[in-house]
């Protein structure tokens, strides 16, 4: 028979209805939402258990104590451990995202030389060339750690020079190293009984010294309170997020501190605030007023609350001799509450040697900012794990990113007790990346391996017999048997503390009042990260909300 | 049990650093987002906003106030607008949840939040090759196309859960359960804690006098409540519209 | 007229068939499980009966799941037997170190939080309640995965139309829901949503 | 003569004489081309998803919600006259019917699409029907929208039916016969539905009361946004099934209906905008002194933002209402055609401003002390997208037009038991 256009029509009716009664409608609209719950071009996170361990950050030179969640092999979250006991489980907002850096898109996989991919061998015969015909420079952007060691005998052995970079607040800290004939790294802030401090431009809320540890005597002793235990007055031109959180806000011009400084100081001694000593400032009161855009009176003022609740201490951002004279004057150096230096035993420290004849290489430790520049002419060997956009670099060397390395953690800047920490590699490191010790440990094997130097400072701690080992709960070094259940300890995210110093105290003497050095860095971390290797999610910070304003710097 | 979770913000204490933002975002699996999102297409379910006293000179001051879901207990706005259920105001913690699998994108809520705690997914959620690797087991991601917002962590809520049963018992320890914008905080700024506990310390705190709360006399109820010593604070945060007391950076 | 019927019929029937018989087949893709694993006579050989002998709850309360490459080494150092899927299981898995991809018929998706603990520890349920006997019986499963959706078969349940069940079939939201009406427990969408 | 032009001759009903094939291809193509570049924008948003749009989490509405509301409203016309003619017994009207019945599955079919594009999983959008909250307007809207579609398409079915070819399938003249019978039904049944969804959509601002610059007081559940936007429906319908009519006349060239027809629609529009303004004044009074400052709001402070100052309240409610309504009711006004159209015009753009305020202005305003107000224009894929929607109902109204007997009866009617 012959099946009509209508019979057709009439078939396809029936179907249509009939598909109504079946499963087909219904079960393909429900798994196609479900498929819109699980696309899988959208990456889910990993099954199985998840454990906690303790690591430390690096950074920077604070090296806070990290409290790691681990799934699969992988950190999936970061915290702070409050077993610190300087940050008390506080971070910077970098480290809340720093499991994320060892995926960033800038991350170095490879050896390149002038922009192309090369080798390690290349790399190394070059470096080895390079030594032999001198002088070289080696450049250390944080001393004292293991690592620092192998460059600086390296450096001895091969009368190449080793320069070690100083952040600003170590650069503070210099003028009263030089006056008292000390390293750097054995002064620091004794801020936990400080009254009154007087900061000049120092972001001291804003990423200063070791995360949280101002930020907490602050929110403890200071904040919104409109008498507070802890004075902060803030001499800033602009109003920082320091100066916000300050007591008493003193906005200047621009590089006027220095006056400020010297015109408190000649008013302090005018006044009998403090006892006459040492070098009377030159500045009067009524230029360093015309200068620094404050009346004369507010100067007196500013004068007479400083010295209003004691002890007091200044604190400037980066270099600044002059401030460091008031703080003299103020008799905040080698006084608690002041300028301390550490007990225990401060890291041995060559001077930077100036090398006179042109550099003809110079190898760069991945601790090193990006901000340096390398001399002239000099063939750069710069160790990173992160390109920070410095390609200027004739080789670039991938070095262990986060969690990659084992490293240890001297006492960061500024603090004025003495501690030692162990940073474990949690992560296994690709065969592609060394750390600069690494690559000369291989060209001279005689140079002390990292984990040797580690044991050593162990076995120092343990003879010394001082200081309390914070880990879940402290425990003094006496309780520990051996120095490797010391090493042990630290190896699982211990951190010893020294005990508090007994005052041996900093002779400075000082001749006439220091003039203006004028060279200020800027220093927390957002304005010295260079942007492209921030990690992704702190980023959001710039990008996605109005909370800072993007550094400078990230235009590179 | 029927607990009220909550928090008071020490707006004094807050220094604007940003560390609860991105933890928040690394605990919620929140993406780095493309170059063109701004702080208007941003995905940040904790926020912190940059305010001023409107003064200029010497007198100037500036503050922040962090801004997460209020998570409002009386007539909460985006609760009775959605058209599907997909958010709620969980009985056992008073949490305002949204369930991203269940949301269709209308959006209805987003125009309906008084705080613009909301957040849209404009982009589909991706991360840098082998990024992946580091998203937090406990909180699936999100597709592009439907809201988002604060839960209180609720993974971490789980992850107590489970560890009480597991113990055998009922109620979950607090210090097992704390959100990662409270643990984050370097001033410790963020109180968290049930607010329907006389005896927790963060209730009491909540209860006390000197706490306000954004936009009270809308009636909703926030259970984010915050404090400031500093009189100008309060005023601004207390004052219900004005556009004039702020700098023009949100545009 | 009633030629019209019979066309109009054609298509229905035609549209049934389709619908009830065809669609299910084409709809779920089948596999096998990498190695074939009979519960019963492990149960039996390796003398623990219990489930928790293999798929224990971690020291945190979480659940192992399905054990891991350690677990089976620990009796298979090396071959105890002449299976072909012993073989496969040590020459090709744990000899590698490559984890044995299992499938896992009742597997949900990320968005899904289910804590062992909770229903096992403290509401007592037995392993048997949900999974059924699929612990006591060597029976050797197809896994069936939904082509659009992805998900395992035993989620939506094997009878397509979802009446007229087995008692463990189906894993879907309302599954979840009757269970806990019936013991009326009340737990909002993040109970189980993460 | 070209075959397409035999073929496309053979549907026009007898007797009807019609633009030149070739004419009326010239007419359509660039409305095609829109369309179909609309499409192509649509298409962007669905495939790349909504960041192809300027809208933002604080703009979360944008174009295409103020261009729902707007054609929903517009669409109005179609329920109303329905509801007069077959339930008020207005049978003058009976003329236009037809033609409301066309703007009425346009403009909800077309808001109805938008909509799917601007939601971020429409995949999912059926989740409303199997999981509503009862308490959301948007669930109310989402309902009543789709049922009314449906009734819409029956509406159009017998219109439809009266194509000339269609006509030759018997089956189908006895379905046009006995539907008949459903219509006045089906015009009850649409009315009731159009006054929920209508009033729901401006419940959607009136709830929110985290937005105190739409929140209004409510009676029972409703807030007054419900009615006022149930008034202003019903007012601006009939002035914009008037303004399709008289620029089809316009455009054909044809005088298609009755003068008395026209000005019945403008009367009536008149009538129910004098209604709707007096209520939204007495609203507007409440809100301002009541409502809003109970909330801590100063209602000086929502006109303090420019372009949105006052001037925007006060052409709302007089220059494109009172004025409008005036010169509608008022019979020396409306018995002249320019002065009756210029109303019609003024009249839908009233109300084309009350939704942009509802929408736009809600959003722009600050409710935090410290968030700004903001400004948004729509990505040209939002305007791509909405102007398929213009091109779709322009479209859809001329084959419509072309094909089918919108005015009146044709004179091959009679014949047609004959033919076939």
């Amino acid at each position: 028979m012959k099946v009509s256009r209508r019979d057709l029509l009439l078939g396809t009716a029936g179907l249509t209805a009939g598909i109504f009664f079946t499963p087909v409608p219904w079960k393909v609209l429900d798994d196609v939402s479900i498929w819109t719950q699980n696309w899988a071009w959208i990456p889910q996170p990993p099954r199985g258990p998840v454990t906690t361990k303790l690591a430390a950050c690096t950074l920077c030179p604070s090296g806070c104590s990290l409290r790691v969640r681990m799934a699969g092999g992988f950190p999936v979250g970061v915290s702070g451990s409050p077993a610190h006991p300087l940050t008390k489980g506080a971070l910077c907002p970098l480290g809340f995202a720093a499991h994320q850096l060892n995926w960033h898109p800038a991350r170095l996989q490879e050896v390149r030389h002038q922009g192309r991919a090369a080798s390690w061998e290349e790399a190394r015969s070059a470096f080895e060339k390079a030594c032999a015909e001198g002088p070289i420079a080696i450049v250390d952007g944080r001393s004292g750690r293991a690592a620092s060691i192998v460059l600086q005998s390296f450096a001895a052995k091969h009368k190449a020079s080793y320069d070690a970079l100083r952040n600003a607040e170590e650069k503070s800290l210099a003028p009263y190293a030089k006056w008292a004939n000390v390293s750097v790294s054995s002064l620091g802030y004794d801020l936990e009984n400080v009254r009154t401090i007087v900061s000049f431009g120092a972001p001291l809320l804003d990423g200063w010294g070791v995360p949280g540890r101002f930020t907490h005597l602050w929110a403890e002793r200071a904040a919104g309170e409109s008498d507070p235990q802890l004075r902060l007055i803030q001499i800033e031109p602009k109003l920082s997020r320091t100066a916000s959180g300050a007591w008493r806000w003193i906005p200047i011009c621009q590089g006027s501190e220095e006056l400020l400084a010297a015109s408190l100081a000649s008013v302090l001694i005018e006044e009998h605030l403090v006892p006459a000593q040492g070098p009377v400032p030159p500045a009067s009161v009524t230029d360093a007023a015309s200068q620094t855009g404050l009346t004369p009176a507010a100067i007196r003022e500013l004068a007479r609350a400083i010295v209003d609740r004691k002890p007091v201490l200044c604190i400037s951002d980066g270099e600044s001799p002059a401030i460091a004279a008031l703080n003299l004057l103020l008799g905040a150096v080698g006084t608690p509450g002041g300028i301390l230096p550490k007990s225990g035993h401060p890291l041995p420290m060559p001077p930077a040697s100036a090398n006179d004849k042109p550099l003809r290489a110079v190898l760069i430790d991945s601790t090193v900012p990006w901000e340096y520049v390398a001399p002239e002419g000099a063939e750069a060997f710069r160790f990173a794990a992160w390109d920070g956009g410095g390609s200027r670099a004739e080789w670039l060397l991938p070095a262990p990113g986060f969690l990659e390395e084992l490293s240890d953690l001297p006492s960061p800047p500024t603090c004025a007790v003495a501690t030692y920490a162990v940073a474990p590699n949690l992560l296994s490191t690709s065969a592609q990346t060394k750390t600069a010790a690494e690559f000369l440990l291989q060209i001279d094997p005689t140079l002390p391996a990292i984990d040797q130097t580690i044991r050593a400072r162990c076995e120092e701690i343990f003879r010394a017999r001082r200081g309390t080992v914070h880990a879940a709960k402290p425990a003094s070094i006496a309780s520990f048997e051996s120095a490797a259940k010391l090493e042990q300890a630290l190896r699982d995210g211990g951190v010893w503390l020294d005990d508090p110093p007994a005052h041996s105290p900093l002779k400075c003497s000082l001749r006439e009042w220091p003039g203006n050095s004028g060279n200020r860095a800027p220093a927390n971390w957002a304005t010295t990260w260079a942007q492209p290797v921030l990690p992704p999610l702190a980023a959001k910070l710039y990008q996605e909300s109005s909370l800072r304003e993007t550094p400078q710097r990230s235009q590179s | 049990m029927s607990a009220r979770y909550g928090m008071v913000i020490d707006l004094d204490r807050c220094t604007g650093c940003g560390a609860c933002m991105v933890a928040c975002a690394a605990e919620n699996n929140v993406p780095p987002l493309p170059a063109r999102a701004t702080d208007r297409t941003g995905l940040t379910p904790m926020l912190v906003h940059k305010v001023n006293n409107g003064l200029e000179g010497a007198g100037r001051r500036e503050a922040f106030i962090p801004i997460a879901c209020m998570h409002c207990a009386n007539e909460t706005p985006c609760v009775s607008v959605c058209p599907q259920q997909a958010v709620e105001v969980d009985k056992a913690t008073g949490i305002v949840m949204q369930i991203p699998q269940r949301c269709l994108g209308c959006r209805y809520c987003m125009t309906a939040c008084p705080y613009h705690a909301r957040y849209f997914n404009w982009w589909d959620p991706s991360w840098p090759p082998g990024m992946e690797k580091t998203l937090n087991p406990g909180v699936a991601t999100r597709m592009r196309g439907v809201v988002e917002k604060c839960n209180l962590c609720h993974a971490r809520l789980h992850t107590a859960m489970e560890k009480a049963a597991a113990a055998g018992k009922k109620e979950i320890e607090m210090t097992d359960y704390i959100p990662a914008c409270v643990e984050a905080c370097p001033t410790n700024a963020i109180q968290f804690g049930d607010l329907a506990n006389p005896d927790d310390p963060a209730s009491q705190a909540a209860h006390s006098p000197e706490t306000f709360r954004l936009l009270a006399r809308l009636g909703t109820e926030p259970k984010i409540y915050y404090k400031s010593r500093q009189p100008w604070v309060r005023a601004l945060a207390e004052r219900s519209a004005s556009g004039h007391a702020t700098e023009g950076q949100h545009v | 007229m009633n030629r019209h019927v019979l066309a109009f019929a054609i298509g229905l029937v035609f549209a049934l068939v389709a619908g009830w018989v065809v669609f299910p087949r084409v709809l779920y893709s089948h596999q096998q499980q990498p190695v074939d694993f009979p519960h019963k006579t492990h149960a039996a050989k390796s003398g623990n009966a219990d489930c928790d002998g293999c798929h224990p709850f971690n020291s945190d309360g979480s659940f192992a799941g399905i054990p891991k490459n350690d677990t089976c080494a620990a009796c298979h150092t090396d071959k105890l037997g002449t299976s072909p899927a012993e073989a496969k299981l040590v020459d090709d898995y744990l000899k590698t170190g490559t984890t044995t991809p299992w499938l896992v018929y009742s597997r949900q998706p990320a968005n899904v939080w289910f804590s062992h603990a909770v229903h096992v520890k403290r509401a007592g349920l037995a392993c048997a309640d949900c999974h059924g006997a699929l612990g006591t019986s060597d029976e050797k499963r197809l896994y069936e995965q939904d082509r659009i959706s992805g998900y395992s078969r035993d989620i939506w349940g094997h009878s397509i139309s979802r009446l007229r069940r087995a008692p463990h079939d189906g894993r879907t939201m309302s599954d979840c829901e009757d269970c806990h009406h019936k013991r009326h427990i009340e737990v909002g969408c993040f109970g189980c949503h993460q | 003569m070209s075959d397409l032009a035999i073929v496309d001759r053979r549907f026009i009903a007898r007797g009807e004489e019609r633009a030149s094939t070739l004419k009326f291809a010239l007419w359509l193509a660039p409305w095609v081309a829109l369309l179909a570049f609309g499409l192509y924008a649509a298409f962007l948003c669905l495939f790349y998803g909504l960041n192809q749009t300027n809208m933002d989490n604080r703009f979360a509405f944008g174009l295409w919600i103020f261009a729902d509301l707007s054609v929903i409203a517009m669409g109005a016309g179609a329920f109303f006259t329905g509801f007069l003619v077959y339930i008020l017994k207005q049978e003058e009207l009976k003329p236009v019917l037809n033609s409301a019945v066309v703007v009425g599955l346009v403009c909800y079919s077309g808001a109805v699409g938008v909509l799917m594009v601007d939601v971020g999983q429409p995949l999912r959008a059926w989740f409303t029907f199997w999981h509503p909250n009862t308490h959301s307007m948007l669930t109310e809207v989402t309902f009543c929208i789709s049922c009314y579609l449906i009734v819409l398409i029956l509406e159009y079915l017998p219109v439809l039916l009266r194509n000339r070819q269609l006509q030759k399938v018997p089956s189908f003249l006895v379905f046009e016969h006995q539907f008949h019978k459903l219509v006045p039904v089906l015009a009850a049944v649409g009315a009731f539905l159009s006054f929920f969804h209508q009033g729901s959509l401006g419940g959607l601002y009136g709830v929110l009361r985290g937005r105190p610059f739409a929140f209004r007081e409510h009676f029972a559940i409703w807030p007054t946004t419900f009615f006022l936007f149930i008034l202003s429906a019903i007012a601006v319908g009939p002035s914009f099934l008037l303004l399709v009519v008289a620029s089809v006349e316009g455009v054909t060239g044809k005088k298609l209906v009755e003068e008395s027809v026209l000005r019945k629609l403008g009367f009536i529009s008149g009538i129910m905008l004098g209604v709707y303004v007096a209520a939204k004044s007495v609203d507007t009074l409440v809100w301002l002194n009541i409502t809003s400052p109970s909330v801590g709001f100063a209602p000086w402070e929502y006109y303090a933002y420019k372009p949105f100052g006052s001037a925007i309240l006060f052409s709302e409610i007089v220059l494109l209402g009172l004025l409008p309504a005036f010169l509608l009711i008022f019979p020396k006004t409306r018995a002249r055609r320019g002065w009756l159209l210029f109303a019609a015009v003024l009249t839908c753009g009233g109300v084309l401003l009350n939704r942009f305020v509802l929408t736009v202005q809600t959003l722009a305003l600050p409710t935090l002390a410290f968030d700004d107000f903001l400004k948004y224009i729509p990505s040209w894929q939002e305007v791509a997208t909405f102007s398929a929607v213009v091109a779709y109902g322009v479209i859809v109204y001329s084959l419509s037009y072309r094909y089918l007997p919108l005015f009146g009866h044709s004179k091959g009617e009679d014949k047609r038991v004959s033919v076939g």
